[in-house]
């Protein structure tokens, strides 16, 4: 058997087989279980590293399940019938970051959760959140998309509603299950109104053979819905705060990740599924909400009192970064000038850096919940006396999130602003001003919890936790450092792949 | 190390060590000020409406008070908007999705 | 208000889905269908299935019911999840 | 319930777990499969609740997890098997042996040694299923613990 | 014939259940008006699969030289009808626990996470 | 020793069943080979899950073949009949809205589970009668009558033979 | 592919009847009464289904009367069930 | 018109009904008996689109599991929705 | 056959139609389950009577089949209808529903409903 043709299948295949044998492990002993997990992980991770040296050094991988040789992806008369998985260079650099906020969750969890209360299920959860992810970003047919979508959707809300002792987990659960669920729907009826119009699953076949009836953009309507909403921009973010703040910590980098992956599901609709009747409405549709996902979070941050839910604003004021990166690539794709595909670049870098930066103020905020007993600013202080690495740590997220340089978050912004400036100078000023207010943010979140005189004494933070976080750090460090080398090898040809890799995509698959 | 972005460049070892000599000028500048300040007076207590207290700490929801408060009309709007009721969670949904069909069907 | 624009949001997206049921080919006659009359033809060939759509489920599509699985996987776990006994 | 249903319930726990088998069984020939059989079998589970009581099931709950856990590893180990050309590939069809028997081509009366890994996976999806909804309408059952009086 | 009339139907469950999400407040409501959304899309999946004159896609017993409907949407169909019970018990659970915690369904009065 | 019968007997009753819904299988109206294999094994499944479950004190008896054969009797012959008159009795009713209605109470003396179901189930679908209650202790049957005559009626003013062959068939 | 056309019409008998107890099910006073609706229901689509069954002269189609035959109380049970506590 | 087609208007019609019922209806239980209702005939209209295996999974689903999912779960909280 | 066929089809639509009025006519749900349990119930055995013999004429694997499944229906109906008929009225009557004009409720004066032995903790579920 060859390893590497089949990576793209046992990179998500590993995680659920390993996710159905979890319960069955811990009914054994808790440590089988833990040494199960990291197995797991540990091949999960590898394969996936494999699949991106392979996808960045040869080119798009496909894998046809089920056919006699897996590159066998057309029945004969030249129509795919079976499920492909298609990685390009953006599918790869998700999987990537998957990879990296899983790792780090799962190393987070074994001490920040309890044996007692449900342990073995969140971690269950967990990995089936990071096989539904992986899943979703390698596969090439729509309705398999949708079946991702799901997993995704339902694992999340569960671990959005681990804790169940108080009445806002579930009400956070509840609130976010409704939204994804409706926008699965959408997704789905979208699949539907386009496999009657045109018979087939495919992405690549159905990209083809879009056309722009009527029929097809009302379909692009439903898909640019749900998946946004899944992406949590406002106003469809309702739900993001809500679930990143109740959620468990090591549950929250994943969700991160996980919109970051609607946000690949929305560009792969966008660029790859219409790229044929590419328009630039819809260009300027994702950017102008990506202006106001910047604006609107940033500005609910300010005026929060809860720790968790004021770094989840952070959280989905970033993700107006991508949209407006993406977006502005959208919107000039038709003439292509340079700055295009630097927005791009940008946009797709700062999924990177959003998921190392945030990740690390995340668990931050969760080692401070453990340690102080609640997050109300208003009632922390002081927590720097006791907790010096997470101090450390939490200032260092949030002023890369905040877009100081040297941090990683800079050098993201920097290239979003820059060709934002040259589409039109109001979606810059408006994005810096945003940078703005979310320094600000920080600065009162880290002064109201960690500075000022030692209110209570604080417990310690065990040292896996701050091993996870140091992980999360040094990347923020490093990103930072040396943005130019992760932007030539990673975020480039990722972006190619968007900007004009449509064409390569459809021949992967179509073979013409 | 430079990370072109089209009309300009980024590198952190400049930006660092423009950032050393930035430093370094403030060094000079503070080696040069008052050498009068002296530990444990009045000067290192925060000035909190001229009580004096002891431990004090101003918790993270002061501050920006008056930001805040300029921008309140807004802001309260804008928490209003997030009333935390599902179903205006959908109908944000609906409401998107018709101005997504309105510029998919009649702007294209 | 609020009401109002909701109400018209859901005017706007009524009148569009109604327009999309009603654009689409007409009822009972697909005009692309090489996919599944490829699945007609060959199932039983490839698969040795008398049962089409269980060919394709479990064949097929084999890897969507994997995901289907997991769903429903993933929904025992997270119901577990909620309504667990809470030990303290 | 009384004892009408009781004793009807009694009769029809074993006729609906049988006809659930019957329909996984004969999922690759007439309609029905393993969610389908899955579905109907925990039925069972759903009368045995209703006519029961929750309490009485509290004892099932372990099991039917177990049950989904093993269906689920048995499904995705099917899907394995086929590695050696594809995921998911079907090598057992046409080979002889268990479902390896070729099913004649057009209108047949069906037989039920064809199929390849279809009705093997039938039958793992048809367990997890089983296990799956039964511990979730256990679960549901359960919670709160003042079912019964 | 009837034309698009199941279609439409369909875009009208979905509307139907988008109403009820809208405009009721119980949570159960929220919950039974989203699995009304699900039944219309699953019988628009179903519907884009028929052929006029078809008969079912399985050999067993079948009239020779008959047109069968298509399978794929139903095989679909039945991959969503499982995925809209497992969101069903998972919603319904979450519903469950926020009673215990609030003791009321309206939705008005569960709005813990606002602002 | 019990319980292993408890399994065999429900298995192979499950495999009876297994034999019905698979009929016509193989040739000439019997069974394919396979058939018969699965249906073992479902049925040695089925009766591994259930078996205790189906048997209570005392059901053995169920198994003598005359019962089954005065079941079928019971069912061919007072079962369809009372059946029959009971719809046209029901007709009658709903065409001219003449009724009288009430919960009346008798105690027809049955002991086991099976022929209080029996009788319940007989009693409901057929003439005006519909069986509200059975008492665990007592065995008193709650029935609603759509055409009281009697306030205190016995067995048989309420439901005919049914009891008598109820006794015959279950007990 | 209607083969049988009196097994259609009486299945069409059917509808028409199921309709009249869709009426019982709105206006019905109590739930119960709905429920008894539901139940009816349940049982006259039973019939259709066999009645259509035969109608398409399709065997495989008879497996779902067989299916709804047997499970279609138990919903109507849990109904009863839960009336049965009463207004508590 | 043929027949097939009145049988199939009639079926969306009633689902339509039981729908609007299940939406209307302020007894929660009642307006699960609705839904109830409504996925039979669902299961119903599959059966003549030619799908008996949605149906059976419908039926399955839609009868029982789902209307005893739901009517736990309002036995759970509360039946009446309040205004 | 084929008279007999439409006789066992008239005869079950009737039954099926007389069961539906008396769902509507009916004052009180006791009625109601009076008339439609038992005239569904009587009417769906003519229907599936009607299929069985239909199944029976044609013969052959498909026909036999036919028949069996039918008459199963049937079998698996006349188990469970009267069952959940019960179950209702005795629902609707613990659930505090008056008979409609009742001359006498033995039930209601047995106070709270009759005992009910076990509710299966003790029984092997």
């Amino acid at each position: 058997m060859n390893l590497t043709a089949h990576a793209p299948i046992l990179a998500v295949a590993v995680p659920l087989l390993g996710a159905f044998a979890l319960p069955l492990w811990a009914k054994l002993h808790t440590s089988l279980r833990d040494l199960w997990l990291v197995l797991v992980a540990g091949v999960t991770g590898a394969l996936t590293v494999l699949v991106a040296v392979q996808v960045y050094t040869v080119g798009i991988q496909v894998y046809t399940l089920g056919a006699a040789w897996p590159l066998d992806t057309l029945a004969p008369g030249g129509f795919p019938i079976r499920i492909i998985l298609t990685v390009d260079a953006l599918s790869a650099f998700l999987g990537l970051i998957t990879v990296l906020v899983a790792v780090v969750g799962f190393s987070y969890a074994w001490r920040y959760l309890n044996e007692d209360e449900g342990k073995t299920l969140a971690l269950t959860l967990g990995t089936l959140l990071w096989a539904g992810m992986l899943g979703m970003a390698f596969t090439g047919d729509l309705f398999n998309l949708f079946v991702f979508f799901e997993v995704t959707s339902i694992a999340a809300c569960g671990l959005v509603g681990y804790r169940t002792w108080a009445s806002r987990g579930p009400e956070a659960a509840f609130k976010t299950m409704v939204m994804y669920t409706v926008g699965g729907l959408f997704v789905l009826l979208a699949i539907a109104l386009l496999y009657g119009e045109y018979g087939a699953l495919n992405l690549a076949y159905l990209a083809r053979q879009i056309s722009g009836s009527v029929v097809d953009r009302i379909a692009l309507g439903l898909l640019l819905g749900g998946l946004l909403m899944k992406a949590g921009a406002v106003p469809l973010h309702m739900w993001a705060p809500d679930a990143y703040g109740e959620a468990p910590a090591q549950a929250v980098i994943l969700l991160v990740a996980n919109t970051q992956i609607s946000l690949y599901a929305l560009f792969r609709v966008l660029f790859t599924l219409y790229g044929g009747v590419a328009d630039p409405a819809i260009g300027w549709l994702v950017v102008s909400l990506g202006t106001l996902t910047l604006l609107v979070a940033a500005l609910m941050a300010v005026v929060q009192m809860d720790l968790g839910r004021l770094v989840a604003f952070g959280a989905v004021s970033q993700i107006g970064y991508m949209l407006l990166g993406v977006g502005v690539g959208l919107t000039v794709i038709a003439a292509r000038p340079a700055y295009g595909l630097v927005a791009i670049q940008g946009g797709i870098f700062h999924m990177l850096n959003d998921a190392v930066a945030i990740g690390l103020l995340f668990l931050a905020v969760g080692a401070v919940e453990k340690a102080a007993g609640n997050r109300n600013l208003a009632n922390l202080g002081g927590l720097g006396h006791d907790l010096t690495w997470t101090t450390g740590f939490f200032l260092l997220g949030s002023l890369a999130l905040a877009g100081i340089p040297p941090l990683n978050g800079f050098a993201s912004k920097l290239m979003i602003y820059q060709s934002s400036f040259l589409l039109s100078p109001i979606l810059s000023a408006l994005a810096i001003l945003a940078s703005i207010l979310l320094l600000a943010v920080f600065v009162k979140a880290f002064q109201g919890a960690f500075l000022g005189p030692r209110l209570r004494k604080a417990e310690p933070v065990p040292v896996s936790m701050l091993v996870a976080m140091g992980v999360l750090a040094l990347g923020v460090l490093a990103l930072g450092l040396f943005p130019e080398l992760v932007v030539r090898h990673l975020v480039a040809p990722a972006a190619d792949a968007l900007w004009k890799g449509r064409d390569l995509y459809l021949q992967a698959v179509l073979g013409r | 190390m430079t990370l072109l972005t089209g009309h300009g460049f980024w590198n952190p070892l400049l930006w660092l060590a423009a950032a050393a000599g930035v430093t370094l000028l403030a060094l000079v500048v503070w080696s040069r000020g008052r050498r009068d300040y002296t530990r444990g007076t009045d000067g290192e207590l925060p000035f909190l409406s001229g009580e004096k207290m002891e431990g004090a700490h101003v918790g993270g929801g002061h501050l920006y008070w008056g930001f805040v408060e300029g921008l309140r009309p807004y802001v309260e709007r804008l928490r209003a908007l997030h009333s935390g009721l599902v179903n205006d969670y959908v109908g944000w949904l609906v409401v998107i999705l018709a101005v997504v069909f309105l510029i998919v069907l009649v702007g294209g | 208000m609020r009401r109002w624009i909701v109400l018209a949001a859901f005017v706007i997206v009524a009148g569009c889905l109604l327009l999309g049921g009603a654009r689409m080919r007409p009822f009972g006659a697909p005009r692309f269908d090489l996919m599944d009359r490829y699945f007609n033809a060959w199932s039983q060939t490839e698969t040795a299935a008398n049962n089409v759509v269980t060919a394709v489920v479990f064949d097929y599509r084999g890897y969507d019911t994997l995901g289907e699985a997991t769903v429903l996987f993933t929904a025992v776990i997270g119901v577990a999840l909620i309504l667990r006994r809470l030990k303290r | 319930m009384s004892v009408v249903v009781r004793t009807i319930a009694r009769i029809l726990v074993p006729v609906i777990l049988a006809f659930g088998g019957y329909v996984i069984l004969h999922g690759h020939l007439t309609p029905g499969g393993g969610f389908q059989g899955g579905a109907v079998a925990a039925s069972a589970v759903a009368l045995l609740l209703v006519a029961f009581g929750a309490p009485s099931l509290k004892k099932l709950k372990s099991p039917l997890s177990v049950l989904e856990d093993l269906g689920g590893i048995a499904f995705v180990v099917l899907a394995f098997l086929g590695i050696g050309t594809t995921f998911f590939f079907n090598l057992l069809a046409g080979s002889g042996g268990l479902f390896g028997a070729a099913s004649p081509i057009g209108p047949n009366a069906g037989f039920l040694n064809t199929g390849g890994t279809v009705p093997l996976m039938n039958w793992a999806v048809g367990f997890k299923v089983l296990g799956g909804l039964g511990a979730v309408m256990v679960l549901f059952g359960l919670f709160g613990g003042d079912d019964d009086r | 014939m009837i034309g698009n009339a199941p279609f439409v139907v369909c875009m009208v469950l979905v509307l139907l259940g988008l109403w009820a999400l809208l405009f009721r407040r119980n949570l159960i409501k929220v919950v039974i008006g989203i699995k009304i959304i699900e039944n219309g899309v699953n019988l628009y999946l179903v519907a884009t699969g028929y052929v006029r004159g078809g008969i079912v896609p399985i050999y067993t017993y079948a009239p020779p030289d008959a047109a069968m409907v298509l399978p794929t949407p139903q095989a679909l169909t039945l991959t969503s009808i499982v995925i809209g019970l497992a969101t069903t018990a998972l919603m319904l659970a979450f519903v469950v626990v926020i009673h215990r915690h609030k003791k009321t369904l309206d939705g008005r009065k569960v709005t813990e996470l606002s602002g | 020793m019990r319980r292993v019968a408890e399994w065999t007997t429900t298995a192979l009753l499950v495999f009876a069943l297994y034999l019905v819904f698979s009929a016509f299988s193989g040739r000439w109206g019997l069974w394919a080979p396979e058939e018969l294999l699965a249906g073992a094994v479902i049925a040695l499944l089925v009766g591994l899950a259930t078996g205790p479950l189906v048997w209570k004190r005392g059901g053995w008896r169920l198994l003598q073949p005359q019962r089954w054969f005065l079941f079928l009797v019971y069912l061919l012959g007072p079962f369809l009949y009372a059946m029959a008159k009971a719809n046209l009795d029901v007709a009658w009713r709903v065409l001219t809205g003449r009724i009288n209605p009430g919960i009346v109470r008798f105690n027809p003396d049955l002991k086991t589970d099976v022929g209080r179901t029996l009788l319940a189930n007989s009693i409901t679908l057929t003439p005006g009668t519909l069986t509200m209650d059975v008492d665990d202790v007592t065995g008193d049957f709650f029935v609603h009558w759509i055409h009281v005559t009697d306030p205190s009626p016995t067995a048989d003013a309420v439901c005919g033979p049914f009891p008598k062959w109820a006794r015959r068939v279950a007990e | 592919m209607i083969v049988a056309l009196p097994f259609a019409v009486a299945g069409l008998a059917m509808l028409g009847f199921i309709l009249v107890c869709m009426v019982r099910l709105g206006i019905g006073p109590t739930a119960a009464d709905r429920a008894v609706a539901l139940d009816t229901i349940n049982t006259l689509v039973v019939a259709t289904m066999v009645l259509l069954g035969a109608a398409f002269n399709q065997v495989v189609l008879l497996d779902v009367a067989l299916v709804y035959a047997l499970l279609s109380y138990v919903g109507t049970l849990y109904i009863a069930r839960y009336l049965e506590r009463g207004l508590s | 018109m043929t027949l097939l087609a009145i049988l199939q208007v009639v079926i969306l019609v009633l689902i339509v009904a039981g729908s609007i019922l299940a939406v209307w209806l302020k007894d929660l239980l009642a307006s699960v008996i609705a839904l109830a209702g409504s996925s039979l005939l669902l299961a119903l209209q599959f059966y003549l689109l030619q799908a008996p295996d949605v149906a059976i999974a419908e039926a399955g689903v839609g009868a029982a599991l789902t209307t005893a999912i739901f009517v736990l779960a309002i036995r759970k909280t509360q039946r009446k929705e309040e205004e | 056959m084929n008279g007999l066929i439409y006789a066992f089809l008239a005869v079950g639509a009737a039954f099926n139609a007389l069961g539906a009025v008396a769902l509507i006519r009916f004052p009180d749900v006791y009625t109601r389950i009076h008339g439609a349990t038992k005239c569904t119930t009587f009417g769906s055995i003519f229907s599936i009577l009607a299929v069985a013999v239909y199944g029976i004429v044609q013969g052959g694997g498909a026909g036999g089949t036919m028949a069996v499944r039918a008459f199963l229906a049937l079998v698996f109906l006349l188990l469970t209808n009267p069952t959940g008929s019960h179950a209702l009225a005795r629902a609707a009557h613990r659930s505090g529903i008056k008979p409609f004009r009742a001359v006498v409720d033995r039930l209601e004066e047995a106070g709270h409903g009759p005992r009910t032995t076990d509710h299966g903790s003790q029984e092997n579920g």
